[in-house]
């Protein structure tokens, strides 16, 4: 790195913070909510990404992470009126905890049974949420009272932001750093080939564990985060359409990128507002945005980006980045006995 | 908490002594009112989107017809919820603060509406509930909440009245859907049978869409119960009647308000016959086709004529006639607290096609609260009053 | 019969042909050889439109058969032996031999191929009612020629039969492609194992670096020494 | 409890399970895609029968034969638009392409059908019969036999047509189809077409049971996953053997142990089976590749 770079850095970091800073001064009640919405979905799409894009497993759970999260927040604050720097962490603790139990039972499953499973335990969770009436107080939900900070309370969404804003970017901090470490290196290994990783002395297991239990820690904080924002944690924030927009985020935005997470939250939030004025060609329209940036970009945003030289391609994933296999028979290659393998015939 | 609620009356006072003096309402022009709404518009429940709330636009365009409320037009802001909580409170912000709306008449999904409930108090932008039937939004009173649907609650206890002048009940069934909607109803269900000394023979859940109800309709059948009390939707009550009629499952059936629509129900169960135990909670004056209501089906006709008339379509009526007269004698100059003391101060007004005066006081923000039976005579949907026929 | 001309094939950022140009005379045999990498295989799948093409043509007997889908290039006559066989491993010996001449319409003697396969393969007569995938890897290999062969190709591309094969079933091989190739069949091979591509071959193309190192009729080889420094260079 | 009502009431309910889990296999086999959009072409199975019968007015064989064929010719077409392009992609983006699918057809469905939930009447019209104590229902009897004969009907396909053998091919190693000369496109184009053809039967056939409205198919989807994992996802036989189990198990769960709990069986069904079996009931250990 050359010398003006290194001036520029600081530069450059500085002004981006002192513009997200200044991000409240330009919203006004409703452009700050969707705002603090992104913020909330790059912490959650960051998280499935951990799994799905960096580790490779194809698991659905992560909208139960978040409904975890989000009632351990309103069950810690509204009950017991813990503060949120006590709420935060321990919803994205107690949720990693879960996360690594699923993990045990969940790794030795091909990727199809999976996602299916992980579904399953996602739409089980909903109704242990509605059915569980005791905590969750069912389908009214729990009310989250706004966080403060010695007396200071975030009230309304511009106050809001400044608890969400330095969150998010902790999250983001924190995601960077582990994904550049020996542990996120090797969940990329483990993603191409689990056959490599072993070669490569990593406990392939635990490692998935380990990818399972982050994903559910930033799952955790996410459903926390979104507690505050939405105010009340209902069961039925935590169903299929949930899932489709985590899932929407790792994807358009680029799985094994967290520009991408980010890219995939800004837009995943702010689309269905655009599309709010198209009524009921609504669903019709983000369907279709789905379906055909899916199509045209099968890595992503971030990876069209990367691509045309726009986005610098991350660190991490140099080099490893799975191009497009030639000739593919998907599935497949996992569920049949090989054949080939030469002996001889007497 | 109370420091900051002090803090936004205060402010809330201030604003008002401004906008009195300099500022103008927003929403409000010399020929214009914008009023607010949003519900489910697309989603899996847009069911209940649209045909609720034209009813409540076919009423406001009759207004703007006949030249509006003191030479002023109402004009409609339309957004959607899906019944999503994180996407009701982002409608109801934008509606307050990018679409500068004077007052709010919206709302159809009981506990996406709750997770807004703070937002449209800290907006203190007058609100009337389209059709969320939770106690929640009017208890405590918030100043500028306002309902004229009647709540779960009460409706439970119109079902439970007719229930115990049933003749020689004993035991029931409660057949009931898990969500906030049936647990309001059940709140008062249950210590009313209680309080009567009816035994509930057996608790039976029946989930929202299921395409079956064999072991729902089994379990009412071994539970040899002299009632069954349906707190569900309407199909899911015409799937348990279409079974109750293959088991050979008798009535009396009692349904909740949701159900209303009792002609939907039987083509939904199988035929007419299906229904002819059924009885159902109301808090409408009359079924869709009754005399009364000529006037406002007709009315939804002027306004809507490629829709279907159905029960739903008077679901908003009612709070859009007490926004209307509110409106109306909240003089020419409008603002949102004069129309706010305008509406506290509405006593036996008129409620179009619901079955009661709207009476509002600063203590009492739910407008309706009188129910009453429907049942099936010689094939058509009649009122029979709030008591078991003799 | 065939003409690859300056064919280019890459993933990615990575070109692993690079204007590969050759031909394969009818009747013939021709050996590609190559050291690991080099693009033998992909050659091979680029031929039989298994992959596709960034530049270049490929003509078979003066019909261009580039961008073409898979099936069209079978139509032209050309029949893969993969390097991985790929076979139907739920499927018998016999439905794989069957399985062979499927894909063409107004095959009546389906029952003498087959036979004729036997007659070439005894060994698969033996297995004919066995799963695929419980032969052994020269059993396999047999298979997947002889259901190439069901086709009765104007050209067959065998990719690297020998790969894990011990050296009795090598030698074995060897007279087989013979014996193919003088029932008429052109042939192209790639092989790895130059011993055995010089024994069969009747011209020898060295691939390396995903182009033509050295093009060379058998007769005028005179030491393998020359091939492997094609290799190398 | 009576034990031959639940069972029969179980079987009718199963047989639909069965050919939506039938669909999934068919083109998981083939293409190793999880067709999340798959309830949605039941969905349109049952639009389409209801248009045709009941607006339209056709006789019922008649609107049958367009209902199947609408449901076909949308599923050949979103495997030929959308899914041929990118079926290496990661399961993900499948998965993700799938249901973008699913949210545009119910989309659309809601523009002509969104304020309304309607009903198909049922192919035949008979009262409740009594039957070794059980009561059943002559469409309940129609289910079960209409399953199990197409079932039937794709084996025989399978087995004894040249398009039958080359989709088993097809699935059985898609590399090696290509080699023997199939044109695997058009392999690819009739199974969907196939598959969504069971699945706009399945619509039919659960049209007077449920109600029709554009989200129907979702419910009958999870039943049809639990099925398929059941039956391994593997196996035509597997499928209609896991739907007829998921719904027998469904009823027994609601008649012996709770109604509450009858709603999330097809979930219990999946983490149990694959927490016991984790490549399914019938499925097969797969064997890792370097």
């Amino acid at each position: 790195m050359d010398r003006t770079a290194i001036m520029k850095k600081p530069l450059i970091y500085g002004g981006l913070a002192a513009a997200l800073l200044a991000v409240p001064l330009l919203t006004n009640g409703y452009t700050q909510y969707v705002v603090n919405l992104v913020t909330v979905y790059v912490v959650l799409g960051v998280g499935l990404n951990i799994l799905l894009g960096y580790a490779g497993q194809f698991a659905f759970a992560n909208a139960a992470f978040m409904g975890i999260g989000a009632y351990i927040t309103a069950i810690l604050s509204s009950q017991l009126g813990l503060p949120f720097w006590v709420c935060i962490p321990a919803a994205g603790v107690v949720t990693a905890l879960i996360g690594t139990a699923c993990a045990v039972p969940a790794m030795r499953m091909a990727s199809i049974y999976l996602a299916l499973v992980t579904f399953a335990f996602a739409e089980l969770m909903v109704w242990v949420f509605i059915n569980w009436k005791g905590v969750t107080n069912g389908s009214n939900g729990i009310g989250v009272s706004a966080p403060d900070l010695f007396g200071y309370v975030f009230r309304g969404d511009q106050r809001l932001y400044y608890l969400l804003l330095p969150c998010c970017l902790t999250m983001l901090w924190l995601a960077s750093r582990i994904l550049k470490s020996y542990i996120g290196r090797s969940f990329v290994i483990i993603r191409e080939s689990e056959i490599v990783a072993r070669c490569n002395g990593i406990d392939v297991s635990r490692t998935k564990m380990i990818a399972f239990g982050l994903s559910a820690f930033f799952g955790g904080v996410g459903g926390a985060l979104f507690a505050y924002t939405v105010g009340l944690v209902l069961p039925q924030s935590f169903g299929l359409f949930q899932l489709v927009i985590h899932i929407a985020i790792v994807v358009l935005g680029g799985m094994a990128s967290l520009a991408g997470a980010i890219i995939g939250a800004l837009l995943l939030t702010t689309l269905p507002e655009f599309l709010r004025d198209f009524q009921s060609l609504q669903e019709v329209m983000f369907g279709t945005a789905l379906v055909i940036v899916a199509i045209f970009m099968p890595r992503g945003i971030a990876g069209a980006l990367t691509r045309f030289g726009i986005l610098p391609r991350e660190m991490l994933v140099r080099g490893i980045v799975r191009e497009r296999r030639p000739v593919a028979t998907p599935g497949r290659d996992q569920d049949l006995e090989p054949i080939g393998v030469g002996v001889t015939h007497d | 908490m109370k420091s900051a609620m002090r803090n936004s009356i205060l402010a809330a006072a201030l604003l008002a002594g401004v906008s009195s003096a300099a500022l103008a309402e927003p929403g409000v022009t010399d020929d214009k009112i914008r009023i607010g709404t949003f519900g489910p518009l697309t989603g899996p429940v847009s069911i209940y989107g649209y045909p609720i709330i034209n009813g409540a636009v076919a009423v406001y365009n009759e207004i703007n017809a006949k030249g509006g409320i003191h030479g002023r037009k109402i004009e409609m802001v339309y957004e959607d919820d899906a019944c999503d909580a994180a996407k009701t409170r982002a409608a109801v912000k934008k509606l307050v603060h990018s679409s500068d709306v004077f007052a709010i008449h919206g709302g159809t999904c009981s506990s996406a509406v709750n997770a807004a409930r703070d937002e449209i108090i800290a907006s203190e932008v007058p609100y009337m509930v389209m059709a969320m039937v939770l106690d929640s939004i009017t208890s405590p009173v918030a100043k500028n909440m306002f309902t004229t649907t009647q709540t779960g609650t009460l409706d439970g206890v119109t079902m439970v009245n007719f229930v115990k002048s049933i003749p020689d009940v004993k035991k029931v069934v409660i057949v009931k859907n898990t969500d906030d909607w049936a647990d309001s109803h059940l709140s008062t269900i249950y210590p009313g049978l209680k309080e009567a000394g009816i035994e509930v023979a057996a608790d039976i859940v029946l989930e929202r869409n299921a395409s079956d109800a064999t072991t729902q309709a089994l379990h009412s059948l071994e539970a040899n119960a002299d009632a069954v009390i349906l707190v569900t939707y309407p199909n899911e009550t015409a799937v348990f009647l279409r079974e109750a009629k293959k088991y050979g499952l008798k009535g009396p059936f009692v349904g909740a308000s949701s159900q209303m629509d009792m002609l939907a129900v039987a083509d939904r169960a199988g035929g007419i016959d299906a229904i002819s135990e059924l009885y159902v909670s109301s808090y409408l004056l009359e079924p869709v086709d009754g005399e009364k209501m000529k006037e406002f089906s007709e009315l939804y006709a002027k306004h809507f004529p490629n829709d279907k008339l159905q029960t739903l379509s008077f679901y908003g009526m009612s709070g859009a006639y007490a926004f209307v007269d509110a409106l109306e004698r909240a003089g020419p100059d409008l603002t949102r607290e004069g129309f706010i003391n305008a509406l506290e101060s509405t006593s036996d007004g008129f409620a179009g096609p619901a079955y009661c005066k709207i009476s509002f006081s600063p203590e009492n923000h739910q407008g309706c609260t009188e129910g009453h039976i429907w049942a099936v005579r010689d094939g058509k949907v009649v009122a029979i009053g709030e008591t078991w026929p003799q | 019969m065939l003409k690859v001309e300056g064919i280019s094939v890459g993933y990615g950022a990575i070109e692993v042909l690079r204007d590969l140009s050759f031909t394969v005379p009818k009747g013939k045999v021709v050996a590609l050889l190559g050291g690991n990498g080099a693009g033998k295989t992909t050659t091979m799948n680029a031929i039989a439109g298994l992959i596709p093409l960034r530049g270049g043509e490929i003509y078979m007997n003066g019909e261009r058969i580039t961008r073409q889908a898979s099936h069209k290039v079978f139509a032209a006559g050309i029949s893969l032996v993969a390097q991985s066989r790929e076979l139907f491993p739920e499927m018998t010996v016999r439905q794989n031999l069957e399985l062979g001449v499927l894909a063409q319409t107004g095959v009546s003697d389906v029952v003498a191929r087959v036979e004729e396969i036997y007659e070439m393969f005894p060994r698969l007569r033996e297995r004919a009612f066995n799963r695929a995938a419980s032969l052994s890897g020269g059993e396999q290999q047999m298979l997947a020629t002889g259901r190439a062969l069901m086709a009765r190709p104007k050209l067959l591309l065998l990719d690297e039969p020998t790969t894990g094969l011990a050296p009795i079933i090598v030698s074995e091989l060897q007279k087989i492609i013979r014996a193919v190739n003088e029932r008429g069949y052109t042939v192209l091979l790639v092989e790895q194992n130059t011993k055995m591509a010089l024994e069969v071959a009747d011209h020898v193309y060295v691939l390396r670096r995903g182009g033509i190192a050295l093009s060379k009729p058998r007769s005028e080889i005179v030491d393998t020494q020359e091939i492997f420094d094609a290799y190398l260079s | 409890m009576g034990f031959m009502t639940l069972l029969t009431a179980g079987l009718a309910h199963g047989g639909l399970y069965a050919l939506v889990a039938l669909g999934l296999v068919l083109i998981y086999k083939t293409q190793g895609i999880v067709n999340w959009a798959h309830g949605e072409l039941l969905m349109v199975g049952a639009f389409s029968g209801y248009t045709a019968f009941v607006l339209v007015g056709l006789p019922y064989p008649l609107a049958f034969l367009i209902a199947v064929l609408a449901g076909a010719l949308l599923g050949a077409v979103m495997e030929r638009v959308a899914f041929r392009g990118i079926v290496h992609e990661h399961h993900a983006t499948l998965a993700l392409v799938a249901i973008g699918f699913s949210v545009i057809i119910k989309g659309l469905a809601r523009i002509p059908f969104g304020a309304d939930v309607y009903t198909l009447p049922p192919a035949v019209d008979a009262g409740p019969l009594r039957f070794a104590g059980a009561i059943v229902t002559a469409q309940s009897v129609l289910t079960i036999t209409i399953s199990v004969g197409i079932a039937l009907m794709l084996l025989a396909i399978f087995r004894y047509t040249r398009t039958g053998r080359q989709m088993q091919a097809t699935q059985q190693n898609l590399n090696g189809a290509r080699i023997v000369g199939v044109n695997t496109g058009r392999i690819f184009s009739i199974t969907w077409a196939l598959a969504a053809a069971v699945g706009a039967v399945a619509g039919l056939l659960a049209g007077p049971t449920s109600l029709l409205y554009p989200d129907m198919g979702s419910e009958f989807l999870l039943k049809g996953f639990a099925a398929a994992v059941l039956g391994g996802f593997y196996s035509v036989t597997g499928a209609i053997v896991g739907g007829l189990l998921v719904g027998v198990i469904e009823m027994l769960i609601g008649g012996y142990i709770s109604t509450a709990f009858q709603q999330v069986s097809p979930f219990l069904i999946i983490i149990i089976v694959l927490f016991v079996r984790p490549h399914g009931l019938f499925g097969r250990r797969p064997v890792e590749r370097v």
